[in-house]
């Protein structure tokens, strides 16, 4: 199966480093999947902002990113739970006949139209429209071949490393629009991080919301700032490491809510980034040094060079 | 059909149990639906032969309603279901032969609703009324 | 709007409550099938066993409470219940513990709909919003950022590229056809264009 | 209406037709002289004429007078409802020697002049045509005899719990044979485990204990414990049931309860009737009222099948009643009736669920703390927390857990944990007068006989305090074991976070696991909730959809011991009417198979949901057989038949036809004729 990359608003324009190192854990120097770029993908959109506001705007914004991929016979690769959610949600909404014709009315004042992509039905004549699937970098990482593949290709071990894993809300909900995990038990992020080496530790309130979701962040910060301060605690009475969650705008919210509450930070990574640090790729690509609480003391406990500029 | 009103002819398979019951409820209850329906008795709605409902098209109907006991209610354990996968089938065989699936209805009536049984003679009314004769349409 | 904006944190209950009695006139009975048209179709359904109260986040934070809430979308206060639609987080957690299986976070989002059809959209929406009209994504591209790209070896971004002019005229027809720049008060001019 | 004599087919139809005025109900509308006028002209009908009062002694006189004088061999009515008076006239016109499955009814009045009640010319000219469809039908009607089955005096209960007993108990008593068939090693069910019973606080055991030695002293009631029904075939008054008795490696006949079989065996297991609290061995009576008091060997666990060893048992039985070669015996036995009986089960809370049952020892359910704070229990009516075996002072209930819940499909209440978490904090602030008690409810259904009354009582006398919302979370010290209740107080508009030493889980009940496998042997329909349903909510509330199979208890819904009590009396008068009949007639609706068209491909089989049609060898073809007996007459055979080789009796297709076509010859559809 072929993937096409899909990086949405935060991660290029805040967190570079989770891009690169996404392209590398893919890439040929990580576990070889054939992914590709679609350089007219846009905003998802937001599901705070457009979801939030007309349906029908999110909708055809969405579809004309589905479109792109229907056209390019790809699965899309999403590092982002919000892109995640609101592109998974825009497919089955468009199942709905009724809701798929509205929206190519729109579309079609771009020159678009959604059906899902034709294949046909084995041993007949007959052609089905398979939805444009959307899927999340940790479901494609998380497959007993990958994950294979994954610890095969540790170079730095993250021996003694704590973990708090973070799945954020639109990873495990609503669980019948993002079901790829247990909603109330998820294990594949854990899974990764254990496979890296590091522990993977419990901490109250492990599936609570960052904050930050919603509009919250944007509308009220101190409003998110407290919700994170909440989750924050429960992740350093634990003695945690590092925070890993495998959706940029959480690590957003965590990497700067941190300084309005606490002056022991805790370093907050992607997912993508701590498997690229165990497989060996280039430090100085990562884009750690941009994170706002350093994530010196990370590094320097994994036993690397600290990286600065 | 120049000098006066187009009126359809609807035919209602009922099942003895809940639908005939809720259209006597009806009757008893004074709820006033308009006279286009012929009612037919069956004991269950799984009686209801998918050929009646073609015979029916075939012989001039605008519009068959098979209607049965609620999913789970049946008298007979599972007849209703056995309508249901009918009705599926019939839906797209009308499809296919161009008669406009909506000519065709599997309603859920319990021997309490009669209000629903005139409700849905009703409106099956108005809608055939809409579509016109049947062979009027264009798929 | 000004005013609205204040309300939410300085608490809804001793506005209602300590203020005044509720009356008929206060009250907009279509209100809930108002929110129902716009996606938040349960909530008749609610039978007020506060679950969702205890597990949402924000209300453990500040005086909202997702169960009073949808206790006031099913009286009908309209205008007290707008002034806190832009708490939530959607974090669903309120869907995923309802007995009743209602969906609290998509009547908040019913309830966002309705507040941006009365006028009342938050400056950052219309930011966002802009944002992406202007362009093509909603977080403002940075300067900084894409010279980032080059130092760690990242691709051309492709908002830089000829090719993005053909994506910002595509998300501009489709928000003009959906009359979203109008709801919103928005356009593609940049500030002080 | 008795069984008529088989009357031969006649040659030509000679129809007679009769309006009824049914006063001003159909007359007032319709016009009933035209009605009648237009059909005289259908051949074949050589009477129709319009009456005041069909159903009236005038009426009908006047119907059979028609029959006899014109020699009529089809008597069409169109009248009201045939669910109303098709007997009256079915009666009527066999009083006058037709058959009467000759008699047609045209229904003028619910479903014509009621229903068009401000378009009089309209609806005469349907009721017109109706009676024309009526017409057209009865030509093609044939002579039928209700069918007789006799009904076997003997009757099987399933489920030997409180339900089971007294409907065991009631059918004996009018001297029946019954058989009681128990799948554990005791019969008392749930009712033995409870402590007290709510409102009035009877202790459970001490009201049932009378019942159980009752039932089993009882000369027509033979008891079956430790038994399962492995097979029912056969249709009402004639079933063939298949037992299972399962060895207990005791022989019954020779066990006379001493228990030093017990005092004897070295092996020690949590005993499943205390809920894991207490412990038991490996040969064991559930608990000390048992019936039949005879000692059951646990297999699993006993040392001899473990190892070929031990027979410390043996040694200790002076009776010699132990038999560890003992075989499963099977038992055939013919019943008239059945009555199922197999009750609930409690609710098991989810292991990732927010209660953190599995999790926290000290969040427990209600029927553990039943046995927690029974007399006979493992604490001798003591209540301890399970973490310390500490008295616990401050104690919470939360209701609603596993019922009232769309997320695990039990949107149903279970009736019973409101009073029983009353009851219990009663019980539990009798003991210990200075413990908090503190009830998270949604809403309180205090509905039955006494219940507000201990509602009042529990408040004004103990102060348990009702709190009113469902909890969001439960967190553990992890020093004390507390668990520290969140929730948001609904009448407080507040959250809240309150310390208990112990947590009560007020489960709720769902059908047993028992009632699937005897459901699926009878063909009962289920509810939606799960449980077994009725036949008629409100009128027919013991009755099923399978002649001769009644439900009570809890296996039909949850309730009470009083409502379970009162439904298994119900189950047990209904069954015995059958019996004390000793007959039961059926409606001749049954499906007929045209041998010369069957192709003997099976699909009305599959069809059936009987099980009434096989497919047969006859004459070396494959051929559609139907049981009549157990046909109910729903028609879905000959729906689903692809060559129309199958019919059903009464509503064949060519009725149908006839009628459909005469429904649609009609000039103007709104109107009819």
């Amino acid at each position: 199966m072929s993937y096409a990359y899909f990086f949405g608003c935060v991660i290029p324009s805040r967190y570079p480093g989770i891009e690169y190192a996404v392209r590398w854990v893919m890439g040929p120097e990580g576990l070889k999947l054939d992914v590709s770029d679609i350089e007219e993908f846009s905003c998802c959109p937001v599901p705070g902002i457009f979801y939030s506001t007309d349906r029908d705007t999110w909708l055809a914004l969405a579809a004309r990113n589905l479109c792109l991929a229907q056209k390019n016979k790809s699965e899309i690769v999403t590092v982002c739970n919000g892109c995640f959610s609101s592109l998974l949600k825009a497919t089955e909404y468009l199942s709905e006949p009724k809701v798929m014709g509205q929206t190519n009315k729109v579309l079609s004042k771009i020159g678009m139209k959604y059906t899902g992509i034709p294949e046909r039905v084995e041993g007949s004549n007959r052609r089905v429209f398979r939805p444009v699937s959307v899927r999340h970098f940790v479901g494609i990482v998380h497959t007993d071949e990958t994950m294979k593949a994954l610890s095969e290709s540790i170079k730095r071990p993250l021996k003694n490393i704590k973990v708090a894993v973070h799945y954020g809300c639109h990873y495990l909900r609503p669980t019948e629009n993002t079901a790829i995990d247990d909603p109330n038990d998820p294990i594949k992020v854990d899974d990764i991080v254990k496979i890296l080496g590091a522990e993977s530790i419990e901490y109250d309130d492990k599936l609570a919301c960052c904050g930050a979701g919603g509009g919250v962040r944007s509308h009220i910060v101190e409003l998110a700032n407290a919700l994170t301060e909440d989750k924050f605690k429960n992740i350093s009475n634990e003695n945690a490491d590092v925070i890993v969650t495998p959706c940029p705008f959480c690590l957003l919210q965590f990497d700067t809510a941190q300084k309005s509450f606490t002056k022991r930070g805790i370093p907050v990574v992607h997912v993508a980034q701590l498997m690229a640090i165990a497989m060996g790729a280039d430090l100085s690509k990562l884009g750690l040094e941009l994170h706002n609480v350093s994530c010196n003391p990370l590094l320097a406990k994994i036993g690397v060079t600290e990286v600065s500029r | 059909m120049t000098e006066m009103q187009f009126e359809p002819k609807i035919i209602a398979f009922c099942c003895n149990w809940c639908s005939y019951a809720g259209a006597d409820l009806a009757g008893v209850s004074r709820f006033q639906y308009p006279p286009n329906v012929r009612i037919i008795r069956v004991m269950c709605s799984g009686r209801v032969d998918p050929s009646f409902v073609i015979e029916a098209f075939k012989q001039g109907a605008d519009g068959v309603i098979v209607a049965g006991c609620h999913p789970n209610d049946c008298h007979y354990i599972s007849g209703n279901q056995k309508a249901a996968t009918r009705a599926e089938f019939l839906t797209s065989f009308l499809e296919e032969v161009g008669i406009d699936p909506s000519r065709f209805k599997l309603e859920w009536i319990a021997g309490s609703e009669g209000e629903k049984f005139a409700s849905t003679v009703k409106r099956m009314v108005e809608e055939i009324k809409v579509l016109g004769p049947l062979g009027s349409e264009v798929l | 709007m000004g005013e609205v904006e204040k309300v939410f944190i300085s608490g809804l209950r001793e506005k209602l409550i300590e203020d005044k009695v509720i009356t008929e006139q206060d009250l907009v009975p279509e209100f809930a099938s108002e929110i129902i048209r716009y996606g938040g179709k349960d909530v008749m359904t609610c039978l007020q066993c506060g679950n969702c109260t205890g597990v949402c986040p924000i209300s453990l934070k500040i005086e909202y409470k997702t169960r009073t809430t949808i206790k006031y979308c099913q009286f009908g206060m309209k205008s007290h219940t707008l002034s806190t639609r832009w708490v939530c987080a959607t974090c669903y957690r309120c869907y995923e513990h309802c007995p009743a299986d209602l969906n609290p976070a998509e009547l908040m989002i019913a309830l966002r709909h309705i507040a941006v059809r009365e006028g009342i959209v938050p400056p950052f929406v219309k930011t966002a919003a802009s944002n992406l009209l202007r362009y093509g994504l909603t977080v403002k591209p940075d300067e900084a950022m894409l010279k980032e790209r080059e130092q760690l070896g990242l691709p051309q971004a492709a908002i830089t590229k000829p090719g993005w002019e053909r994506v910002k005229k595509d998300i501009n027809t489709i928000i003009e056809t959906t009359k979203y720049d109008r709801l919103l008060g928005i356009t593609n001019k940049e500030e002080g264009e | 209406m008795e069984a008529s004599p088989e009357t031969k087919q006649p040659e030509k139809e000679v129809i007679g037709v009769f309006v009824c005025h049914c006063g001003t109900n159909i007359g007032g509308v319709v016009n009933c002289e035209k009605v009648a006028e237009i059909a005289s002209q259908i051949p074949g009908v050589v009477v129709s004429k319009d009456l005041k009062y069909a159903c009236s002694d005038l009426g009908q006189e006047e119907i059979r007078k028609a029959i006899k004088e014109k020699g009529l061999n089809r008597v069409v009515v169109a009248s009201c409802s045939p669910r109303l008076h098709e007997y009256t006239f079915k009666n009527c016109v066999e009083g006058a020697g037709l058959n009467p499955y000759f008699m047609h009814m045209v229904n003028l009045r619910e479903q014509c002049s009621w229903v068009h009640m401000k378009e009089p010319e309209l609806a005469t000219g349907k009721a017109a045509n109706l009676v024309k469809m009526g017409i057209e039908r009865s030509r093609l009607s044939t002579a039928l005899s209700p069918r007789e089955v006799t009904v076997e005096p003997s009757c099987l209960i399933i489920g030997g719990g409180i339900a089971g007993i007294q409907a065991a108990l009631d059918i004996g008593d009018k001297g029946f044979k019954t058989y009681l068939v128990e799948k554990e090693p005791s019969i008392g069910g749930h009712m033995a485990q409870l402590d007290k019973t709510f409102p009035t606080g009877d202790c459970a055991i001490c009201i049932l204990a009378p019942k159980m030695v009752e039932v089993a002293r009882n000369k027509n009631v033979e008891m079956l414990s430790y038994s399962e029904v492995v097979d029912i075939q056969g249709y009402v008054g004639n079933f063939t049931v298949k037992i299972r008795k399962k060895p207990r490696y005791v022989m019954e006949e020779k066990c006379v309860g001493c228990g030093v079989c017990a005092e004897k065996c070295p092996v020690k297991v949590p005993n499943e009737f205390d809920m894991g609290f207490g412990s038991r061995k490996a040969i064991y009576v559930p608990f000390p009222q048992a019936v039949p008091l005879k000692y059951t060997i646990d297999r699993e666990n006993c040392l001899h099948f473990k190892t070929g060893k031990c027979q410390l048992c043996v040694k200790a039985c002076v009776n010699e009643a132990i038999d560890h070669k003992q075989e499963p015996e099977e038992i055939e036995l013919k019943v008239g009736t059945v009555i199922v009986a197999t009750g609930f089960d409690v609710y098991t809370p989810t292991r990732k669920g927010v209660y953190r049952y599995w999790e926290y020892k000290n969040v427990i359910t209600a029927l553990e703390l039943e046995r927690l704070i029974n007399a006979a229990g493992p604490t001798g009516g003591h209540l301890v927390r399970p973490s310390d075996g500490v008295e616990p002072q401050r104690i919470a209930f939360i209701q609603c857990v596993g019922s009232r819940n769309l997320k695990i499909a039990n949107k149903y209440c279970s009736r019973v944990c409101c009073m029983y978490a009353m009851k219990n904090s009663q019980i539990i602030m009798e003991h210990s007068p200075d413990a908090e008690i503190a009830i998270y409810y949604n809403d309180i259904r205090a509905f039955g006989k006494g219940f507000e009354e201990l509602y009042h009582r529990v408040r004004e006398d103990y102060g348990i305090e009702f709190i009113r919302g469902r909890p969001a979370k439960l967190t553990k010290d992890p020093v004390t074991e507390n668990i520290t209740i969140r929730a948001e107080e609904t009448l407080l508009a507040k959250i809240t976070e309150r310390e208990f030493d112990l947590v009560v889980l007020s489960v709720g009940l769902i059908p047993n696991p028992g009632t699937a496998p005897v459901q699926k042997m009878l063909s009962l329909p289920v509810s939606d909730d799960g449980f077994l349903a009725e036949s008629h909510p409100k009128l027919r509330p013991v009755e099923t959809a399978i002649e001769g199979v009644f439900i009570c208890g809890c296996a039909q819904g949850p309730k009470d011991i009083p409502d379970s009590v009162a439904q298994a009396k119900a189950a047990a008068s209904a069954a015995s009417t059958l019996m004390i009949k000793g007959k039961h007639i059926v409606e001749p609706l049954y499906a007929n198979v045209n041998e010369e068209l069957c192709v003997g491909c099976g699909l009305c089989a599959e069809l059936c949901p009987y099980h009434a049609i096989e497919i047969a060898e006859k004459d070396g073809q494959s051929k559609a057989v139907v049981t009549e007996a157990l046909c109910h007459g729903c028609g879905t055979c000959a729906a689903g038949c692809p060559q129309h080789a199958i019919n059903q009796l009464q509503f064949t297709d060519q009725q149908l036809m006839n009628e459909l076509t005469a429904a649609l010859a009609a000039k103007n559809s709104a109107g009819g004729e």
